[in-house]
């Protein structure tokens, strides 16, 4: 078809699309699909940094965390309006994502389950998820690559308070360091999984690629995760659980095992340590708020009707 | 650290009134950062991060002159994290329990109205760090009034639902705002020294916002009936002594230890 | 205090064994103290007042023994006040949140039906203290199962209501219910040594009285699907750390105190 | 009237009244009130302990609270059924509790703010109880007499563990006898006002008298209290917060100060510091147990329909 060929060959040389151009309607679809599923985890992923805002063990400690679950908040509506210009709207989103139609990154089935998860998270989690937003800042949308510079420059932020907080840990009493290792040894496996299957066994990948809404082979930005984390953990003084971890000096990386991918799989399939609670407290806080966002809607009309009434009595 | 006595006023009373405002701080954007996830639109949870974010920011400053002028080497830190409930001096009003989103929003209405003419008062405070701390906050309450007092107007006059819950909670939270009008002995030593407000002399002020804002809101204002006080002195409610045990817990378990 | 060692098992597994029996007590008997006074009915205000009070008086057997065995003079409170989330060995079922009544009382079946099978089989272990400590449990542990059980079948045969609550409690904690039947290293250790049974061994019965209860009361066995666990080698739930802020509070903030 | 002499001339002569005689409407209706509001109490004031089971700061004293606190259920248990003899039944009295026409103790409406008040719960608030209640074990009425015999001996269990928590903790830190000696203040007069306003402001005195529901007059008992109660706060070297007390020997007992009767009368108007969450979790806890109630409810006819139809078939 020629239009779609004109498309792709705008996106091969570089062009963004913008938001009233014709597109493909497997490219809006695919884009719906993945800025939606990056919005609701930026939701979602309030939740387990959220469980430990008031007991963060300082104040200082505590205002950084509120800061840094008030930028994930902001990044979810920045995505969420950027969804919007392909035609969904937030609540509609919301809707797939209560009905479970919708995902959201599964890493945040995972519970944070000590201080120490918090700078693991930030660290590796955020780590992670840098590694894959970096090159959606060139994705060929342009709402969505926009969206991606400013969020990743406070991704940045946050993954370098995430080590902060464990630097500090694993130099203070033997009980912290234990905490530290033991947030290491529950964040690893599941922050590999972050990038997805292998690309053998990647759904998406291919057109997705061709398209520009994917830059990088999961297993790419896998190894330079990998390259980037390990020498970080050593700075740290900790054991990355991982007895097949070797440095490859021809490859120039380090080598590793798999991801135990069946349990990747159950945690998708919604048998992760936290999908029942993350979900339900989603739907709840969204069920609970139906009478605080009717009554703003009620308010509006009323002061509308009021106006009108005032224009046309003046 | 200076640690300059302030010469014309009884320092534990100033000690004292330095502890209430942190505490309120405290206590408060504890009780708002529950929500973190949970609230009923993004943008309040946005927001509320927002307004915990801000009264974390003043607590800092306000325990951290408390301690400061203890003059004993006790940090923002240390008061926060390892007083017990006794010990605290915020009112009871920061301390209610969450309730529905129209609670939280109406406890932060009755709260912001009082916090900004305290606050705006304190700017003209004979000591100088108070008076800082004061400028800082008071642009910060003046934000988090004009966002409560909106919400409880449009809430008030929004669904039969909407009005009826924020009637609610207005009828349950009323008794905890007389606490805020009620000068003590450290009170009367501040005002005296020119160092702040009587709390009485804030609540013509009070009345004016609060009663526009309910009218508007098309909500009765409750008459001033029997007052629950206590915060101010250390008495507090039975939630007080879970909300310290679950903020103070990592302090608690692990002496010593930094962060 | 005899600290007599038990000389043909690995003490580790010992010690790691007497946990798990003693923080599944203390963490149940913790959720079903969290009821006081709030039971839909006084008669199960006493009867959870009662098995909580059993639970509790377990604890102060199987961590007195832990201590005792692990030979550094740790007491029974030592061990329930002082140590963090990692270190406690109960299965994630007794952390569950009470939620309503129905699902505390389908909590309270699900692991009253496999803690009678467990105490039954220590009574006859080679170690006479488990034997002694497993004799005494088991009475009460029969009469908490009686009870769990006559409910569970009372209401789920009950109203369209309580059945329907009754069947989303059993769906709900169903997952957490495997970990009780897994062995680990530890497991095998005390099996070997005939101090205690394999956990697998006690799936056939558990799964006998669990069948015929949920049939009686009109409720569908769920499929074993996929099962969560993790608490007995100390990775918890998210409740956890809950739990022990508010449980351990006291021991935290005033530390050496004696009460 | 003959038949209310004869009645009154019973009473006179020390017998019981038992639940299938002639009584006085009055009689009848003073008991009811007095039984269930005493009923009512127990059951309200599991929830001040039960604060505190959770957070009990050892294991013993963990199951002590436990017992106590099932104690007083047990004995809101016997209460109910004396005044069922009555003809009224137990959901009647919790109707009158939840629509706020009867009353509990005032006592439970203040908070429990540290674990010195469990002790103090014990050694003032049972000790006061019991000081009424003793003589309720000779009231004319013989099931409410009969009950309050078993009710004062677990009572008294009750006073010496309470004490034994705060002379545990006297001879602890500066900081846990600060707890005990903040516990009385907050606690003495309430406890002094549980004896109810002084006998010329009560209502029902006299006719209670007459009829030995009620034995001693509430300045009496105070009075009582008060003796007993000085020595022990000096034994646990505590300062009873009272500027008036003093020794009298010429009437062999301590003079002491008034309580704040205005505060005694907005705590039974409703405006304590806990009315409301008080009544609101008893509320609560009965409300959402109707369908637990309703489900046995429920079985119990299935259970019966069934019985019938076996013995019909049989």
């Amino acid at each position: 078809e020629p239009q779609e060929r004109a498309f792709q060959e705008r996106i091969d040389a570089g062009q963004k699309i913008e938001p009233k151009e014709w597109m493909p309607e497997g490219y809006r679809k695919t884009l719906v699909r993945q800025i939606s599923q990056h919005a609701h985890s930026e939701i979602v992923g309030q939740l387990p940094e959220g469980n430990w805002i008031t007991r963060a063990p300082t104040l200082e400690r505590k205002a950084i965390l509120l800061a840094k679950v008030q930028d994930e908040a902001g990044h979810g509506l920045y995505l969420y309006c950027a969804a919007e210009t392909l035609g969904i709207s937030r609540d509609e989103m919301y809707e797939q994502l209560h009905c479970g139609k919708a995902k959201y990154s599964s890493i945040f089935n995972y519970p944070t389950l000590s201080w120490a998860d918090i700078g693991a998270i930030g660290w590796l989690v955020d780590g992670a998820a840098i590694m894959n937003q970096v090159p959606l800042q060139r994705c060929s949308y342009g709402p969505y690559a926009r969206a991606m510079v400013r969020i990743c420059k406070e991704e940045s932020f946050h993954q370098r308070q995430g080590f902060d907080v464990l630097a500090k840990m694993v130099k203070g009493t033997p009980a912290q360091k234990a905490m530290v290792q033991d947030a290491l040894d529950r964040w690893w496996w599941p922050s590999l999984m972050m990038f997805g299957p292998s690309d053998d066994a990647s759904v998406h990948s291919a057109q997705s690629m061709a398209w520009k809404i994917k830059q990088n082979s999961n297993d790419e930005l896998r190894q330079k995760f990998v390259d980037q984390t390990v020498p970080q953990a050593d700075y740290l003084g900790l054991t990355v659980p991982d007895p097949e971890l070797k440095w490859n000096e021809a490859k120039g990386g380090y080598d590793f095992g798999q991801p135990d991918w069946k349990e990747f799989f159950e945690v998708i399939a919604g048998n992760g340590p936290c999908n029942a609670e993350r979900l339900g407290a989603r739907r709840k806080a969204w069920d609970d708020g139906a009478w605080f966002r009717e009554g703003l809607a009620a308010h509006a009309t009323k002061a509308e009707q009021r106006r009108t009434a005032g224009q046309a009595a003046g | 650290m200076s640690s300059a006595p302030f010469p014309t006023v009884d320092q534990a009373a100033l000690f004292e009134f330095l502890l209430r405002m942190g505490d309120n701080a405290l206590i408060l954007g504890h009780r708002l950062s529950e929500w973190c996830g949970h609230a009923p639109a993004l943008e309040e949870d946005i927001a509320l991060a927002n307004t915990a974010l801000d009264l974390i920011g003043q607590t800092q400053l306000w325990l951290g002159l408390a301690g400061e002028m203890e003059g004993k080497g006790r940090t923002a830190d240390n008061l926060a994290y390892l007083r017990d409930a006794t010990e605290f001096r915020n009112v009871l009003l920061v301390e209610r329990p969450n309730g529905d989103f129209g609670k939280t929003l109406m406890r932060q209405f009755l709260f912001d109205a009082w916090h900004l003419s305290m606050l705006q008062a304190l700017r003209s405070s004979a000591d100088k760090r108070i008076a800082d701390i004061a400028e800082k906050a008071a642009k910060e309450v003046a934000y988090h009034l004009d966002r409560s007092r909106d919400l409880v107007i449009r809430l008030g006059d929004g669904t039969a639902e909407s009005h009826r819950r924020m009637r609610e909670a207005l009828d349950d939270l009323w008794p905890y705002t007389g606490e805020l009008f009620i000068g003590d002995a450290a009170d009367e030593e501040l005002a005296a020294a020119g160092l702040g407000p009587a709390p009485e002399s804030l609540k013509a002020e009070w009345d004016g916002v609060v009663g526009e804002t309910l009218t508007e809101a098309t909500l009765k204002k409750p008459a001033d009936g029997y007052m629950q006080r206590g915060g101010k002195r250390g008495v507090h409610t039975e939630h007080m002594g879970f909300i310290l045990a679950e903020m103070q817990f990592l302090q608690r378990a692990y002496p010593g230890a930094t962060w």
